[in-house]
């Protein structure tokens, strides 16, 4: 009889960490990410197929929404409109040759501009994307500051002061506030610039990316660059403003909660300072949620964008996707579906990736 | 070491703690057992001073003649981690699970100690090995979720002790965990205290745990201490109506297969037996 | 006869993105009317998955379960109609439906036995609890109170066989012997089986006729309950017991096993204990004992 | 829950926003008696400034803005309120079967949630409106299509916990059907969550539609819809009045039924909040 | 990615250069003259190509040479010869020639696109290098006022050719000449964006008198903004203001208000399968006497009109002021129940989101609504988005409908598309030979000639109309442009709106 571990009982012999033993497994980021493409492929399949039944589901005819009233009465004109289009085939094989389109990159060709559906989208999306990702990064940043000084002042003047502004900043309709700020501070104020994104006796930066901010700063030219921030700065607080107060409410909760926790009471009890609990132990955790939250309101602030971009007349896809849907130009409708669809499902993946980098263990399986 | 007088707490008007009255002794352990709800973790937090918002304290708590309910808040954190160390009731929370293990172990003691981040790492490996970690360097840059139960408590009593307190306060450290877990850790804080001359303050429901690890027992019901004294004493012949009644609902068994020291771990607990010599 | 038999059971979770963890991986049982067995372990060995299998609430991946000759099938969409096999849970504050009457949830259960003379006050009665809690609802009572209306409406159903997963274990140390009492004789009175599951060995001593021991999804030890607490032969029967600390005063530190349970998806290969085991010889390591009543190579039978 | 509600009701924004939710409700019920003029009427001066007889202005058809606010209670609340009980209903249920039955069900549901939350929900919105043609109904619909999804998750989580809940087990042992299972232990004990989120979604609902007809595809003129009037307002920025005040009549019913939930919210117990949470208000 | 900085430079504004904004609600598909037909199109067309003839400033009567110095039209008014100026020369600097006259015409007529039931029936041939005959089947004195139109601006045929320029519906060109202009016109496309803006640059290649302004920003920005904007000075000229938005304006702008040659009508189906109260005559009388002329033009605001016949006041034909209808409640209610139709319930569609020189459909369908209450008719409103709406329309599916038409060119053979059997008679479900006496009436001022003679005959098809057919036209709302204190030389023209080049900076 062997008796083995007499001597140390309490060295543990073969107590290895979990997860320090394991067989070789196929990565489970791989199968997430193979699992994320395969939802996206069906959700995009999906998105195809709705729009292109509701958009035939619609009474009128895209003829006429673009051929002008004279154009219209010779049958002719319209026929070859038509057959240009595609339109005279029947539905199941248009959505056919539509799906054999994408497949090769192709989003079709805007009935209304003549252009390539992706040509369009390539000079719109940008401008909602800088947009919304403007308004983001202001409701990121400032939600999350009055989030945790509600929190931290829970209970307080400045917390229910805040809570109230919160939620009149989730109440308030956006194209109303867009509405009142171009008024009150475009015209009454003259404060800020008026429509569009950059002043228009400027000339546009040569497009790299796509938006005007990066690209003026791209290419050196900074009195655009002023111009485009100082053009883009009225939208995206009106923008922002829901999710401001959105983040707000979330981040105050989530840190409420984190707060407590067993492990921030363990981190207090270590003596360490408040400074450091807060943003190491506290923020870290709280961000979890908040990003969650973020990403979800990215969504709404695209959203948002169809209300605003008309009132500021901001060349974005929201507008075009408006113009879109009210003249019955299919495949463009099709290609804002997929594309706003694209970025839903990419800020979904940054999501998760951020899981990651903040979650170890999520990172560690 | 640590004396408690009339420790009154309030939550919301409500009473919580009543007057309770506390020693802690260097070198020893103190069992403090009582029903759900009684105040025993209040007590603890007390000490901290981490009550939950809205709570007030009254009373003293002095430590090495200290009043620590008194103290500013920057000196309070000197004694926080420095002189008085809490470890809590459940390993799964009261660790960050998204900083690694060393971070947790050294960042106070940078802290408190002002060591670099050198020293404090080889600290920290040191104190890992101590609470009987296997690997203890590659466990620095773990996190606890790859970590079991009983070896996070173990974590939590490293960082705990990183400071090298005077002071240990444990909260329930073994609820959680299985019997054969918890055997490891009741003897992992007997060693300490009685190495390091740590005063232990053990909160437990188990009579069976407080009897097999504390040198004084007090037990606790509705916010007060009704009985303190030797744990012999307490345990053999209470003197509260309530703690014999605590006593008497515990299935009265014999003890398992009359110790039969055939293998180490027996006669390893044969050996610590003079604990009980000692505060006898 | 209304028996329950085990046998080589294996209950497989899966989960998507993780490996698949064999909870159950072979076990034995059986438990006949009228006897109480115990079966104990450490937590995450298996036994609240054991327990759910024989519900049907886990299929079961190899291996039968048999309730009175009749074979176990998992709980579908279908309506259940092995109803004679009743389990009690572990969180009272789970185990009752907050937005109704506690009356009601007995009624349930009295309907499912077919028993029409009864009245749910009845069965508070008989778990000691006043006729008239029958018109309250569950948050008005407390964790042991609660645990006994559950035990109530199990009951009610007039089952063959009552399974309780670790339903003492969330309650005061002062509620629990009392409890589990309860349920022995309730079960024993009725004529029904008890499988009663804990983690903790001195209420199972107290109520078991016998006791089966679980290790990581393995039943390691069977016996008669005074055999094996006072002659555990299973090292890790033994490690157990000798883990419980004794309120007897005397100071005494209980034994420690050193080690935790090892990850269920991937278990060590030979004996499931050996790495902890203080008594590992050769063949543990390669070969799996897998025979009764204690299967430890120690005790290989000849 | 029950228990706790008393608790909301002390909270000062609770009792505001309460008060004025009600005050809506009574004028949306009393606006007849309450608006001095007639709200389709075109008989006053066009386009005149907030003053005595017309104290909110009148619009570019000379009609009173003060009536056509108070009426428009009429149109906005009810449609609102009975979008937000379909969407609990129609999401609810759904959320309900794929947390409950699970697998392909579930798989089912959930995608085609995922796929109505791919869309921004102004923008499919607008499409099924269009396609729908413009009408108060056809927007309630086209916001019906997209406000579901969000129940269907929050039931779909809540029911997910509940389910695996021990007296929804005991009930499955002691013989009742999926169905009675799913109406006696898992709806009830869910509804109280979802209601919440109902409340709190009531401003997100009644944004939407009137975010829908300010363009274009919501109410049918003349009637005096908050949204099409602002959308009205727009074209007479001089004007301010027209666009300012049924955009405050928005805000205020919005702001109202936000503070009521966010109270309510906060009474909840800590676990269905989490739940909720999930879903960003 | 970038290289060298020095050539960036050029992408800066030149010093000094003369920059006009332009705020404008587009309504724009193409920049390709051969498919442009609406009027941002014909906007930007009219900058950058030339026709063979024109219009001065905002005179419509009477056609004048432009890339063609004088034209003549046979006495049958089949054949109309022109003859082309010599000089001309494209942006590339390549001369104006007759072949690439008859290509541009040639291909707009074939292409099948909008544009191109102008030269139906229009034979193009080039007799010698600088004369060009069109060839109608039918007298077609109207093809004068047709040419001017910027859908018939003569390309470049050589570099249209390259990028694909075909006179079939095979043409491939229109995307290069959304890019780059291929046109003779003072202006030259800089970018082209449907969307946001469309930037004009000075051709330097141009023959004729340089225009005043070195670069043209017209951008698409809704009338409330454009009101805004040029307020504050963020642009020079607006073209879309509603009458109420011009009112009130600071005297340091300009403000010209001058009706459109738009006509907005009411059509009344005449097809009793659509309708059981719009066929009857007597019920269409009470719709004429039952609305509210003056109310609509309050809405219309200040330099609107209100319209006698269908064919708007600025050209030939158009019926005096004095003829329109005037609102006769009682008249209405007696017409009413002379027509037999009791609590009738009819419904008005109409585009929701359409506006025509800035007036919205919307108010003036709900003026119409309280207006016909008063008389006894209930009317619903159907708002519908155009497209939706123009289905409807054009199958002459309406009961009733509010539209309405701007002349395709400034000659009232465009309205004969009004008479039952024709474009816009089908659409209120009037067949051919559903009112014999104004189809003869209609044929009579097709084949007059001679402005007198014209002029009567289409009078007298208006009065006709008004008496027994199923239009009611209503308004022409006015064009209203604001232009900063700094521009002068702004002249409205009904087909193109504004020729940019005429303006001036002072
Ligand atoms: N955050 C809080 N707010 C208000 N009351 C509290 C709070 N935390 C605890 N209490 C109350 O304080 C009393 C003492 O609680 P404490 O946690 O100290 O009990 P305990 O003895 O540690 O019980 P347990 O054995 O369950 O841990 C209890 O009555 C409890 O209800
Ligand atoms: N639904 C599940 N999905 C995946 N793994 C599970 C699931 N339920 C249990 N397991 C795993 O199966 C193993 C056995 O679990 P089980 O709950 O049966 O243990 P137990 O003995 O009842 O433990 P405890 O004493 O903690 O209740 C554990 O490792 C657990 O992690
Ligand atoms: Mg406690
Ligand atoms: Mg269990």
């Amino acid at each position: 009889m062997t008796v083995s571990g007499a001597d140390a009982p309490g060295a543990a012999p073969a107590a290895a960490p979990r997860g320090g033993r394991g067989r070789v497994r196929r990565h489970p980021l791989a199968r997430f990410l193979l699992r994320r493409v395969l939802i996206a492929i069906l959700l995009a399949w999906g998105i195809t197929l709705v729009t292109f039944v509701l958009t035939n589901l619609v009474p009128g005819d895209p003829a006429a929404a673009n051929l002008g009233q004279r154009a219209l009465g010779d049958p002719a004109i319209v026929a070859q409109w038509r057959h240009e289009h595609g339109l005279d085939k029947p539905l199941p094989q248009q959505y056919l040759i539509h799906l054999q389109g994408l497949l090769q990159g192709d989003l079709g060709t805007s009935q209304q501009s003549h252009r390539p559906v992706s040509q369009d989208l390539a000079e719109t999306v940008p401008a909602t994307l800088e947009l919304a990702g403007a308004a983001i990064l202001v409701s990121l940043v400032l939600g999350v500051a009055f989030g945790v000084v509600a929190a931290l002042r829970r209970d307080r003047l400045t917390d229910h002061a805040l809570r109230v502004l919160s939620l009149i900043g989730i109440s308030v309709p956006t194209f109303w506030l867009a509405l009142v700020a171009f008024y009150v501070f475009f015209y009454r104020l003259q404060l800020t610039p008026g429509s569009g994104r950059i002043d228009p006796g400027l000339t546009a930066p040569p497009p790299v990316t796509g938006l005007a901010t990066v690209d003026s700063a791209l290419a050196g030219q900074w009195d655009v660059f002023a111009s485009a921030v100082g053009h883009l700065l009225t939208p995206a607080l009106v923008l922002a403003l829901y999710t401001i107060g959105l983040l707000t409410r979330f981040t105050r909760s989530a840190v409420l909660e984190v707060l407590g926790q067993d492990y921030v009471r363990a981190a207090r009890a270590k003596g360490l300072p408040g400074r450091v609990i807060l943003f190491r132990y506290v923020l870290r955790s709280a961000l979890v949620p908040i990003i969650t939250v973020a990403g979800l309101a990215f969504g709404s602030l695209l959203s948002g964008t169809v209300l605003v971009e008309a009132i500021f007349a901001w060349p974005g896809v929201g507008q075009y996707a408006y113009k879109s849907a009210t003249t019955l130009d299919l495949p463009a409708v099709m290609g804002v579906g997929l594309v706003v669809g694209g970025v839903y499902l990419v800020i979904n993946l940054i999501v998760d990736v951020l899981y990651g980098v903040i979650d170890p263990r999520v990172r560690l399986q | 070491m640590l004396d408690i007088t009339d420790l009154r707490v309030a939550i919301g008007g409500r009473d919580v703690l009543g007057g309770v009255d506390l020693s802690l002794q260097q070198g020893q352990v103190h069992g403090l057992a009582g029903e759900s709800g009684s105040g025993k973790t209040m007590t603890g937090l007390a000490v901290l001073g981490l009550l939950p918002h809205g709570a007030r304290a009254t009373g003293t708590i002095a430590l090495e003649g200290r009043d620590l309910l008194g103290l500013p808040q920057k000196e309070l954190n000197k004694v926080r981690g420095g002189e008085v160390a809490m470890v809590f009731q459940d390993p799964a929370t009261s660790l960050h699970p998204m900083l690694t293990v060393g971070r947790q172990l050294t960042e106070h003691m940078r802290h408190h100690l002002k060591l670099g981040r050198a020293q404090a790492r080889e600290k920290a490996v040191e104190l890992l090995g101590k609470v009987r970690i296997p690997g203890p360097s590659e466990a620095f840059g773990r996190y606890p979720h790859q970590f079991s139960g009983g070896m996070r408590q173990r974590i939590a009593i490293a960082i705990a002790l990183a400071c090298e307190p005077k002071v240990l306060i444990a909260d329930e450290p073994t609820t959680a965990l299985d019997v054969t877990v918890q055997a490891g850790i009741l003897r992992l804080l007997r060693g300490l205290c009685d190495d390091l001359g740590l005063a232990v303050l053990l909160v437990t429901h188990d009579l069976g745990v407080m009897s097999s690890v504390a040198d004084q027992v007090s037990v606790m019901k509705d916010g007060l201490v009704v009985e303190t004294g030797p744990r012999a004493e307490v345990l053999r012949s209470p003197a509260h109506p309530y703690t014999r009644s605590l006593l008497d609902s515990l299935p009265d068994a014999p003890a398992p297969f009359a110790a039969e020291p055939a293998d180490g771990a027996a006669e390893r607990s044969q050996e610590d037996r003079r604990a009980d010599g000692k505060s006898a | 006869m209304t028996t329950l038999d085990i046998r080589d059971l294996v209950v497989e979770h899966r989960s998507p993105g993780r490996p698949v963890v064999r909870a159950v991986a072979g076990a034995s049982l059986t438990v006949s009317p009228g006897e109480v067995v115990g079966l104990v372990g450490e937590s995450g060995c298996g036994k609240s998955t054991l327990a759910r299998a024989v519900c049907g609430l886990h299929p079961a991946a190899e291996g039968e379960i048999t309730f009175g000759g009749r074979q176990v099938t998992p709980l579908g969409l279908r309506r259940r109609a092995l109803t004679e096999i009743q389990m009690v849970f572990q969180d009272p504050y789970a185990s009752l439906n907050p937005r109704r009457r506690v009356g009601d949830q007995i009624a349930d259960g009295l309907r499912t036995g077919g028993d029409t003379t009864s009245a749910p006050a009845d069965l508070l009665e008989r778990v000691g609890l006043p006729r008239e809690f029958a018109g309250r609802h569950p948050h008005e009572f407390s964790g042991g109170q609660r645990q006994r209306i559950a035990i109530a409406r199990a009951l009610a159903a007039r089952p063959r066989l009552l399974i309780g997963d670790e339903p003492i274990s969330a309650l005061d140390a002062s509620a629990q012997a009392q409890v589990a009492r309860l349920m022995r004789d309730l079960a024993v009175d009725s004529g029904a089986g008890l499988l009663f599951i804990s983690h903790d060995l001195s209420v199972v001593r107290l109520i078991a006729d016998r006791i089966a021991v679980m290790y990581l999804g393995k039943i390691v030890e069977v016996g008669p309950t005074e055999e094996v607490w006072a002659d555990p032969r299973h090292p890790y029967t033994r490690a157990l017991l000798g883990a419980i600390p004794q309120p007897d005063g005397l100071g005494v530190l209980p034994a420690e096993l050193p080690g935790d349970v090892p990850d269920p998806a991937d278990p060590p290969p030979g004996c499931r204990f050996h790495p902890r085991c203080p008594h590992v010889m050769d063949v543990c390591r390669v070969k799996e004992p897998d025979f009764g009543p204690a299967a430890c190579w120690l005790h290989a039978p000849e | 829950m029950t228990r706790r509600l008393p608790e909301a009701w002390r909270q000062p924004l609770a009792i505001v926003g309460g008060a004025v939710a009600i005050a809506w409700l009574v004028i949306a019920l009393a606006a007849p008696w309450l608006a001095p003029h007639d709200p389709l009427a075109q008989d006053l001066p066009r386009l005149a400034a907030p003053g005595p007889g017309h104290w909110f202005g009148t619009d570019q058809l000379g009609r009173d803005i003060l009536s056509r606010v108070l009426y428009g209670a009429r149109v906005s609340i009810p449609l609102t309120l009975m979008l937000v009980a379909l969407s609990v209903l129609v999401g609810g249920l759904l959320g309900a079967c794929a947390g409950y039955f699970g697998r392909w069900v579930d798989e089912t549901i959930m995608r085609v949630a995922d796929l109505v939350f791919a869309f921004p929900t102004v923008i499919l919105a607008m499409v099924v409106a269009a396609a729908l043609g413009a009408s108060l109904a056809n927007a309630v619909l086209a916001v019906l299509v997209v406000a579901w999804p969000a129940y269907a998750r929050v039931t779909r989580g809540l029911v997910l916990g509940v389910r695996e809940r021990e007296f929804v087990l005991s009930g499955r042992l002691l013989g009742f059907s999926v169905w009675r299972s799913l109406r006696v232990d898992v709806l009830p004990n869910v509804t109280g969550p979802v209601l919440v989120l109902a409340t709190l979604d009531i401003g997100t609902a009644l944004l939407l539609l009137s975010g829908l007809s300010f363009l274009g595809l919501g109410a049918k003129p003349p009637s005096p819809e908050w949204g099409a009037m602002v959308a009205g307002g727009v074209e007479v920025f001089d004007s301010w009045w027209v666009a300012t005040f049924p955009g405050l009549a928005i805000l205020t019913v919005v702001l109202a039924f936000n503070f009521l939930g966010d109270t309510l919210r906060d009474a909840l117990d800590p676990r269905t909040a989490r739940a909720i949470k999930e879903r960003a208000l | 990615a970038c290289s060298a900085g020095g050539v960036k430079s050029s992408a800066a504004p030149q010093s000094g250069a003369k920059t006009l904004v332009i705020d404008t609600s587009f309504d724009l598909k193409t920049a390709d003259p051969g498919r442009t037909y609406e009027p941002t199109g014909l906007f930007v067309g009219k900058a950058v190509y030339e026709t063979l003839l024109t219009f001065d400033g905002s005179d419509v009567t009477k056609p004048v040479p432009a890339l063609a110095e004088s034209y003549t039209l046979s006495d049958d008014g089949k054949v109309l010869t022109l003859k082309l100026k010599q000089g001309a020369t494209f942006a590339d600097g390549s001369p104006v020639t007759a072949d690439d006259v008859v290509f541009s015409l040639t291909r707009v007529r074939d292409m099948k696109g909008t544009p191109s039931f102008l030269l139906d029936g229009v034979e193009v041939a080039k007799t010698d290098d600088s004369t060009i005959t069109l060839t109608s089947k039918s007298p077609n004195p109207a093809l004068p006022y047709i040419l001017p139109n910027p859908a018939l601006g003569v390309l470049n045929s050589k570099v249209a050719k390259e990028h694909g320029a075909t006179t079939d519906s095979g043409d491939k060109a229109e995307q290069y000449l959304n890019s780059a202009s291929a046109g003779s016109g003072p202006y030259t496309i800089e970018s082209f964006n449907l969307t946001s803006q469309v930037v004009l640059k000075a051709n330097p290649k141009y023959y004729g008198t340089k225009p005043s302004y070195d670069r043209v920003v017209i951008r698409n920005v809704e009338a409330a903004t454009q009101k805004l904007n040029i307020q504050r000075g963020d642009s020079q000229v607006a073209l879309n203001l509603s009458g109420d938005q011009v009112t009130g304006m600071p005297s340091t702008l300009q403000v010209k208000k001058t009706a459109s040659a738009n006509v907005i009508f009411l059509l009344a189906n005449q097809d009793s399968a659509v309708s059981k109260a719009t066929p009857n005559a007597k019920f269409v009388e009470a719709l004429r006497k039952g609305v509210d002329y003056a109310g609509l033009l309050e809405l219309a605001g200040e330099g609107s009109t209100q319209a006698p016949g269908i064919i708007p006041s600025q050209l030939l034909g158009a019926l005096p002021a004095d003829q329109a209808a005037k609102r006769d409640v009682e008249g209405a209610k007696a017409a009413l129940a002379a027509s037999g139709v009791s609590n009738p319930t009819v419904k008005l569609e109409y585009p929701s989101e359409l506006t025509v020189n800035g007036l919205s459909f919307q108010p003036l369908a709900e003026r119409i609504q309280a207006n016909l209450k008063e008389v006894g008719i209930t009317v619903d409103l159907a708002p519908a988005p155009v497209t939706t709406a123009l289905d409807n329309y054009r199958n002459g599916k309406e009961e009733l409908g509010l539209w309405y038409w701007g002349p395709d060119y400034p000659d009232p053979s465009d309205y004969l598309a009004f008479l039952p059997g024709k474009l816009v008679g089908l659409r209120a479900g009037w067949k051919d030979g559903a009112a014999k006496d104004i189809s003869a009436a209609g044929d009579k001022a097709a084949t007059a000639i001679g402005d007198e003679a014209r002029k009567a005959a289409y009078a007298e098809v208006q009065q006709k109309l008004n008496e027994g057919g199923p239009f009611i036209p209503l308004i022409q709302p006015s064009q209203n442009i604001v232009t900063a204190a700094s521009v002068s030389g702004l002249e409205y023209h009904p087909v193109w709106t504004v020729d940019v080049a005429d303006l001036t900076a002072k």
